[in-house]
């Protein structure tokens, strides 16, 4: 494979971005969660 | 409606006249930066000649900030804002008058301007109609895009830092245009440059449909 | 996308929906039980694309292993342009009806179009940097592009400072009506600009992709698309739930005004009819 | 029909519901007077009747379009002298009252007569109003009010800054724009010259106006320092039919004050 660094800085940053974003989303949906009565979350 | 512009931008323009901020600090802030241009770029290299029509605009819409600025503050003085939604005047109105005074400002700015570039840079213009329409459509396109994006931030504490922010990248477009048209004129092909005229003069009509439609609605949010 | 159902009356209804007898079980997240099968399946096509994009495809003939990178480049770009489109649509929307939801909508498709723009951007100058030599280069797509992350940083510095949803003013949304029309205009007039002098340098940023590479390029398009879902989906509730923490509640606070102690009458509140 | 009608008005400042709950009702020609202390909520309140704050919930009528619905189809017609003046530093007195002047589509003989009245037709006229004393700002900023003959007068602390021939002057017009059918609502901390002129007085406190009890019964309370009773009553927005069950609450509030 050629040019292996550079494919894997981006696959790998990708995937740090992205997960890391959701990481963050997941913890804030659960801080805000606790926060707010059961009934704003309709979705549970 | 026309009435109401009339009115508000024989306001803007009697205080801009009274206070002679654009006269005394914008104007010669413009010719400021054409010779920062100068010492940055070395004039030996031929490097201005080349870059004028870029460093106008770019000049124009530097000072176009301050320019701005002011006409935004203007309506954040003591109560003037309640004024106006009490008044009766039509936002669209209000926003054209704005626009208007914002423009004539500009007009006047880019005649020192081009005085400037004339002397400083060496510039020689060949196309004098594309010259003049590209300033006219271009102004416009800032003053119309620039007293709705001034509206956006208004009574917001961070004004004049978040103004730059939003509305250069919206003009991007006419910097490219302005300066594709001046390259044209000035020493080019004049007909290349009118479709960029073109695209300024569009432009300017969008977001002066848009800026008249969503005035009243920005004056409406305190 | 059509897992959110953007409803702004009934946020997440039909997710709630697909999981009847869920409520109040399990802790507080923003999870459902249609996202946790959106999120399965997004995983899922991470795998698969991961798979096909870095040891399935074969390297192409001109670009050789580079062309792994548009696997990630091209979708992505894809998604953030979507994020812009989904501000527009729900700026508009919020204009239109008022509600919530939408403006909370408007929200997520920014913030997520930042996050797709900077990994196109990332990945376009990591694939330059072979390719051209230069990280960065004047070409119309990455100027536009760049110009794209301006905007959304912009939109979304004006949403910071206007946070409070019951006072909330028009501006917000307008600019967010404006965010597609600028993407439009300016990624026209650079393209524009620039086909006039560099003659298509670049033209090879999209060069023909067939066979399994195709294959491949399509599991990203699907991994980012089912992502992209999974994330939006997840904002919006986040963001659900920010403005239910924020949103006032009036009868209590009118309550506390009423009973305010100390602020009380001064003065004998004596005949309403004041002798003349 | 009245010129004023709010019922049980709420009307939030950001996340602050500055008014709690108003009602309130005004005829044509009335001088109605707002008194409570600072922070009752009567500078929003005035600008509510405005259209210049939103009214989140109940009724509100003023000039017989509703507030709620349609704010701008009542802000040209009505004047509001607030403690910020709405004048253009750069621009002279003259120049100030004929803009807003023409805004409203009043004319230049309005604008003469508005500038004669409060007394600056004359070398005052020209001069920018940067220059001007507190006490002149006002003036001129009644004048424009004056320019565009409002059909309901919306005043916070007019009195406020002017000297006492000016207060004197500001008194009669009120009187004789009253007496011609405008109709006023003012508040003041000036309270024995704001009561003589008021045809009557409205209490406000903590955003709601406030029960008034009988006039023999205020004084003669016994003292025993009461809690606010307000807590004590989860129901909403008083209705008119509340005033005696709250009764006992303006004696209490007295009472804690003197103790």
């Amino acid at each position: 494979m050629t040019h292996v660094g550079y494919v894997a800085v981006t696959w790998g940053l990708s995937f740090v971005l992205i997960g890391g974003y959701a990481l963050t989303l997941v913890a804030r949906g659960r801080k805000l969660s606790r926060q707010v009565p059961p009934e704003a979350r309709r979705w549970s | 409606m026309w009435r109401d512009a009339a009115l508000v931008a024989g306001r803007d323009l009697r205080i801009e006249g009274r206070s002679r901020v654009a006269i005394s600090q914008v104007g010669p802030f413009a010719l400021l930066v054409l010779v920062l241009f100068a010492f940055a770029l070395d004039p030996e290299r031929g490097v201005l000649e080349r870059a004028t029509a870029g460093l106008f605009w770019v000049a124009v819409l530097l000072s176009a900030m301050l320019t701005l600025g002011r006409s935004a503050a203007l309506d954040e003085a003591d109560g003037v804002r309640d004024g106006l939604r009490l008044s009766g005047l039509d936002p669209g109105g209000i926003f054209l008058g704005k626009a208007l005074a914002v423009a004539a400002q500009l007009l006047a700015l880019e005649v020192v301007l081009a005085a400037g570039v004339i002397i400083l840079y060496d510039a020689e213009p060949t196309g004098i109609a594309l010259l003049v329409a590209t300033c006219l459509s271009a102004t416009a396109a800032v003053a119309a895009t620039g007293t709705l994006y001034g509206a956006l931030v208004s009574g917001l504490r961070v004004r004049e830092t978040l103004l730059p922010l939003l509305v250069l990248p919206a003009l991007a477009p006419v910097l490219i245009g302005a300066t594709r048209a001046f390259e044209s004129a000035l020493g080019g092909v004049p007909a290349e440059g009118w479709p960029w005229c073109g695209l300024l003069a569009g432009f300017a009509v969008f977001y002066s449909l848009a800026g008249a439609l969503a005035y009243g609605a920005l004056l409406e949010g305190s | 996308m059509t897992a959110i159902a953007p409803d702004p009356t009934g946020p997440g209804r039909s997710a709630a929906a697909s999981g009847p007898g869920a409520a109040g079980a399990g802790p507080a997240t923003t999870g459902s039980p249609g996202s946790r099968a959106l999120g399965i399946a997004a995983l899922a096509a991470v795998a698969l694309a991961t798979l096909y994009g870095l040891a399935l495809s074969p390297a192409d003939v001109e670009m050789g292993d580079l062309v792994r990178l548009m696997y990630v480049h091209v979708p992505s770009a894809t998604a953030c342009y979507l994020g812009c489109f989904i501000t527009t649509a729900a700026s508009g929307l919020w204009l239109w009806k008022r509600t919530p939801g939408w403006d909370v909508l408007a929200g997520a498709g920014a913030e997520l179009g930042l996050l797709f723009v900077v990994i196109t951007l990332v990945t376009g100058s990591l694939w330059g940097r072979p390719t051209w030599g230069t990280y960065w280069t004047w070409d119309a797509r990455l100027t536009s592009t760049a110009l794209l992350a301006v905007l959304l940083v912009g939109y979304l510095a004006l949403r910071r400072l206007d946070l409070d949803p019951d006072a909330r003013s028009a501006r917000v949304p307008i600019l967010g009506l404006l965010l597609m029309p600028n993407v439009f205009i300016v990624s026209r007039s650079v393209e524009w600009w620039r086909s006039l002098h560099q003659r298509a340098t670049i033209t090879t940023l999209h060069p023909q992709i067939e066979g399994d590479l195709m294959v491949a390029l399509m599991t990203g398009f699907l991994a980012v698309t089912l992502v992209f879902a999974w994330l939006l989906l997840h904002r919006f509730r986040v963001g659900w739930l920010e403005y239910q923490a924020q949103r006032l509640d009036l009868d209590q606070a009118l309550d506390a005004r009423r009973s305010e102690a100390g602020a009380g009458a001064s003065r004998p509140t004596g005949d309403e009819e004041v002798a003349k | 029909m009245p010129v004023v009608h709010l019922s049980a008005a709420v009307a939030l400042l950001g996340r602050f519901p500055a008014l709690a709950g108003v009602d309130l009702d005004v005829a044509r020609g009335e001088i109605v007077l707002l008194r409570g202390p600072n922070g009752a909520g009567k500078t929003t309140l005035l600008r509510a009747c405005a259209g210049l704050v939103p009214i989140v919930r109940g009724e509100a009528i003023v000039l017989g379009q509703d507030l709620r619905r349609n704010p701008r189809a009542v802000r040209r017609r009505v004047g509001l002298l607030g403690h910020a003046t709405g004048l253009h530093d750069d621009l002279t007195v003259g120049e100030n009252v004929r803009f807003w002047a023409r805004a409203a589509k009043a004319d230049d003989a309005d604008v003469q007569a508005a500038l004669g009245v409060v007394g600056l037709d004359g070398r005052l006229r020209e001069v920018e109003v940067a220059r001007l004393s507190a006490g002149q700002r006002r003036r001129t900023a009644l004048a424009c009010l004056l320019a565009r003959r409002p059909e309901l007068w919306l005043l916070d602390e007019p009195h406020a800054g002017l000297d006492a021939d000016a207060r004197d002057t500001l008194d009669s017009l009120i009187a004789q724009a009253a007496a011609q059918g405008a109709t006023v609502i003012l508040s003041s901390h000036e309270l024995d010259r704001a009561e003589s002129l008021a045809d009557r007085a409205v209490d406000l406190v903590n955003g709601t106006t406030s029960p008034v009890a009988p006039p023999a019964a205020a004084p003669a309370e016994p003292a025993t320092p009461v809690a606010p009773v307000a807590s004590e009553r989860p129901d909403a927005p008083p209705e008119p039919g509340d005033t005696p069950a709250g009764a006992p609450e303006a004696p209490a509030e007295e009472a804690h004050h003197v103790a």
